[in-house]
């Protein structure tokens, strides 16, 4: 099986092998074999090369996956050759990926930071939403154009509701 | 002398703090009740405590601020004391009276001593009086740069203008020496009057980057007080307080006895008794005065659990009974050092943004020098209502060194999945260089974060590991897509739902 | 001086031990490599390690215990130490001999201290030399009733009389005074002729209910040898420890004095290095009598830890990294008291019979005073290839009391479902008057369980419970059932098997 | 829904009335209301007269539950009356209800300690299994007579075998 795998900006060639609990696996050239054991959840304990790693992947929607461990969690993003030549496809001809941001939790907008049309930085502000008791700050996953606002100051949101898009 | 004995305890608090009273009243073989909100159901204090009551809907100020609702409850059901934990109704003086007035016994201070303890000005005036140094100036207004002159001097520079109306951080402006006065005094008086309304501004002592270093008491109601050493709160975020540690990496031995000295005599100018917590800033030079004084048990009190081998609440408990406190609060000489992490259900790198949701697992550090005092398990949910601290991880070695080793094996052994902490913050603090000196002030975690010296490790090590992981779960989520097709069309649904259902998914 | 500062350590053990280990290392910052067997591949330890390596099936014989095929994977994987832990090859001179052979550093004592203390007869001579009692007796066969009688007035009574040929509590007979002891000598030779083929008898002095008491002792490689107090271990069943505690309820300060002394001089007399422990059967005049010594760490070391505040597996590691006692070694006070019970996967009211299978539920009890040594996790299976040891929980508090407190609520926090357990025999023991009052032997726990003293509490108050709880199960579940026959056929098979893979039975 | 709740030898005449989370229980004729929360994992948090208890319950097989809790574990019978009657009359035509007891792991019998016909008690010894390093005796779960037994001395036995059948 033939994957690719994004990690942020990163992208990786990933081809898989399976063999029962065992995996021949050549990521961007390289040969590796291991061995894993699923724990129940989505955890699997792996051993490469002798080394331990327990991980925790879980499916979050479409291609995106969270990969848990020791190290926190990241969001990955996994494609089939044929979906990612789609995917890139579109991109070229949107300009490229948008990426519509949801509320985490309800909340209040407080304060808009950044205005429609803006190029934001990663990290840059965006829009201030109090929420749990505190005002908490949600700011650019990543540096893009911000397409569009969902929200404006002073406006109730529930959890799941969108809040801007990023392109 | 015969006591009282305490037959129930209602715990009228949620979280950590209602399961570590409900610890303590067990460890005494007495009765707990716990109240609960609608949100808190599930929680673990129910799940724990003997008796478990609703007090009302999930917001606060419907359930668990109810002091009416709560003395009630505590009334109804027949027990004769009440633990108020932290936050909440703690240091609600007026919720301590009605308590006494039906007869239930709050665990605490007289409301008399919470009273006078709660007012900011009243309580600066009492430590004066008392001879607690207080942090210099802040008397009133001063008129004229010419008066604020004679003031600055009087108290020594560097000094701080305020504005009276102020607050937050804002109207405000530090003065080096003289020559800087005057153009400062006009320039803070034309912006208090511009953004306040109000032109007055007063004069206070400057302390550059001090410690937050606060000094737990605990006093009988036979009129014996003692001080059980102190706490290094200087790690905070935005006042808020991340990691304690006792003892104090800036306190020796007789800067510690004078400053317990000085806690003692706090609270018996007001007469105290139970447990509380003197708050001193500690400047460099040595000097330290007194902030505020907590009426209650406070968050971080493990820490001084651990290196004096008492237990605080069960303490509590049994002053709140009559009992005078025994020999084991005779000359009471630290042992080993403790630090304490507090565990928040956030993402500390993009600017702590809470993250509420199900805990899907949950496997806490164990073994030698380890102690959690934990508020969820396994399945539980952390809801959006409260304040997102999941618990607190504690460890103790024979010194600081020891300590920071055990916290930095413990936080790599801790396991929390379905939601963000705020453990990657931690693990980063334990290889920065100030805080292992002990180097800390109120505002270095504020300055590491936004200057990016404190930031998320970049994590290409593991990326490998990431992109094989995430590679298998998707192959393997699609020959099971696969197999479930060919052998049964769509009931690929069923397994779904029903694995979120196994895993305690029922939103 | 500069020392050995090891790399990697290769953890040669499974099950707590080996986390136990693993802890130990990482808070040194050293790297932890653990063996498996493939009953074990998804073990606590292979989770907590940072490498972990297969040495065979499940069988120990075949993996465990292949002491070549584990010596070679140390020097192949380059770590420069081997922890044997308890057990499997930890008291195994020929393998601590081929580990050094191959630059493999054991950690524990030298191959030769441990070839003098494993042959009984051999440490029995060496104990006498360097004046350590032993238990008065046993110098060779009796030849007639009056040999025997002379010898018996010599040691005192009462005595056993011994089947030279004999174990296992078969062939010998108590002894009260001299005129009961003509005829039990023609009893016991003739008994042994039959029974053993073997006439010969031989005398040794009777202890009535002993205690087992032993002394922890820890000795660098510069010749200091010191003594870190007693563990009380009366509590066994069929010779097996249940639960231990530190310091003994039976051992006065001059005593453990006496005691410690010994033990030191035990261990010096076959230069013994690194952890070891000295067992005494103590008998009710106060008299202690050497057993034997324990080449290795112990099952209850963390009751030593807990009162001591030390480390013993990290002591272990830096004795054999070179490093001498440091001051902290030196005065050493127990401060509190610390009990220990061992957490079985057995039925303990019938028959102790083992009970593996896959734990569904595991919530550790938590808190002050609280500390897990625990093997398993949530979802892992308990297999019958070995010990069925679960893990060991220690409760600390600054006296008995609070400890014994502390574990009772441990206990009724403690959940552990889908095996059975050893819990209820404790929660049985708490309430125990001979217990309370800190009165054992080494027989009293098989007494008190076969007279029925000590059994399953009559549960008829939660009997009403049982019933409303199972007869709620029923309902829901024939309501599931009956609504996904109405709506889609069978598919309750794929819930129920979703769920079982989603709590993760793979069997 | 009317139940009977087996218990050893005690039987519990059980009526419920279930409303969303809370029940309406006669118990042997007692009224009884409580309030329970799923837990998962067949987890209840049950609050009962203010009483708080955490009980988990797994079906078994057929009519067969374990309870566990604080307590420990208890296994007990959950009939419907219909059934219940049929099985008294099933029993009544057999003499009593006969039971099977089979190995709970792999291992040898090493003793057998009663014979077919033997009358025995509640905790008296059938036989002695060698398994995971011990020996263990197996104990009568509740008086009877040991109508069969399936195994001989020396026979090696897997987990699930049948070993006896009391009746």
């Amino acid at each position: 099986m033939r994957l690719i795998v994004r990690q942020g900006e990163d992208e990786k060639q990933v081809r898989l092998e399976r063999d029962g609990n065992t995996a021949q696996i050549e990521l961007d050239g390289e040969s590796v074999e291991l061995e894993f054991e699923p724990l129940g959840d989505g955890a699997r304990s792996i051993l490469w090369g002798g080394n331990h790693y327990e991980v925790t992947v879980r499916h979050i929607r479409a291609d995106r996956y969270e990969v848990s461990g020791s190290f926190g969690s990241q969001v990955v993003e996994v494609l089939d050759p044929l979906t990612h030549l789609a995917a890139t496809a579109h991109d070229a001809q949107a300009g490229m990926g948008t990426e519509q941001v949801t509320a985490y939790m309800p909340g209040r907008v407080v304060k808009v930071l950044a205005g429609e049309g803006e190029t934001v930085e990663a990290g840059q502000g965006i829009l201030v939403l109090a929420a749990m008791k505190m005002e908490n700050e949600i700011q650019a996953e990543r540096s893009g154009v911000l397409r569009r606002l969902f929200v404006t100051e002073g406006q109730a949101v529930e959890g799941g509701d969108p809040l801007y898009e990023l392109g | 002398m015969t006591f009282k004995k305490f037959q129930k305890i209602l715990v009228a608090n949620r979280g950590e703090i209602a399961v570590r009273v409900i610890r303590a009243a067990r460890d005494l073989g007495i009765r707990t009740a716990v109240t609960y909100s609608d949100a808190d159901r599930e929680s673990l204090p129910v799940l724990l405590a003997d008796e478990a009551y609703r007090v009302g809907p999930a917001a606060s100020s419907e359930s668990y601020l109810k002091a009416g609702a709560i003395v009630d409850l505590a009334e109804k059901i027949g027990s004769d004391a009440l633990h108020p934990g932290y936050g909440f109704l703690a240091e609600n003086a007026e919720f301590a009276r009605r308590c006494r007035q039906r007869g239930v016994c709050f665990i605490g201070p007289s409301p008399e001593a919470m009273s006078l303890m709660g007012s900011k000005l009243e309580s600066r005036r009492l430590m004066k009086a008392a001879g607690v140094a207080i942090v210099p100036g802040g008397e009133g207004p001063v008129e004229s740069a010419a008066a604020a002159a004679v003031e600055a001097q009087a108290i020594g520079y560097p000094v701080m203008l305020k504005a009276s109306a102020g607050g937050g951080g804002k109207g405000m402006r530090l003065v080096h020496g003289p020559d800087e006065l005057a153009s400062a005094f006009r320039a803070t008086t034309s912006e208090a009057e511009a953004s306040f309304g109000d032109a007055s501004v007063y004069l206070e002592k400057y302390i550059e980057r001090p410690r937050h270093v606060e000094v737990q008491i605990m006093a009988d109601e036979h009129g014996k007080t003692v001080a059980l050493g102190e706490r290094e709160c200087s790690l905070q975020r935005r006042h808020q307080k991340v990691l304690e540690e006792s003892p104090s990496p800036a306190v020796s031995a007789d800067m510690r006895s004078s400053m317990c000295e000085a806690a003692v005599r706090a609270a018996e100018a007001v007469g105290y008794t139970n447990a509380g917590t003197v708050e001193f800033l500690l400047a460099s030079d040595g000097a330290f005065y007194f902030l505020e004084m907590n009426t209650r048990l406070q968050v971080e009190h493990p820490v001084t659990e651990m290196v004096t081998g008492l237990d605080l609440v069960v303490t509590q408990i049994r002053v709140a009974e009559g009992r005078p406190l025994g020999a084991e609060f005779e000359n009471i000489e630290p042992r080993g050092h403790a630090v304490e992490v507090r565990l928040y259900a956030e993402d500390a790198f993009h600017g702590f943004i809470p993250s509420p949701g199900r805990i899907t697992r949950l496997r806490l550090p164990e073994g030698p020098g380890i102690r959690n005092d934990c508020g969820v398990y396994e399945g539980c949910e952390v809801t959006i209502h409260y304040d997102p601290m999941l618990g607190k991880l504690i460890a103790w070695g024979p010194d600081r060194t020891t300590a920071l080793n055990r916290l930095g094996r413990a936080l790599s052994e801790l396991r929390i999945e379905g939601v963000k902490t705020n453990v990657p913050l931690f693990t980063q603090l334990l290889v920065d260089p100030d805080f292992l000196a002990g180097v800390l002030d109120i505002g270095m975690l504020d300055r590491k974060l936004s200057s990016g010296e404190l930031a998320l490790a970049a994590q290409s090590g593991v990326a490998p590991l990431v992109a094989i992981a995430a590679a298998l779960e998707y192959a393997e989520r699609h020959e099971r897509r696969a197999a479930n097709v060919v052998s049964d069309g769509g009931r690929q649904q069923w397994r779904e739902a029903a694995r979120r259902e196994a895993i305690g998914d029922r939103s």
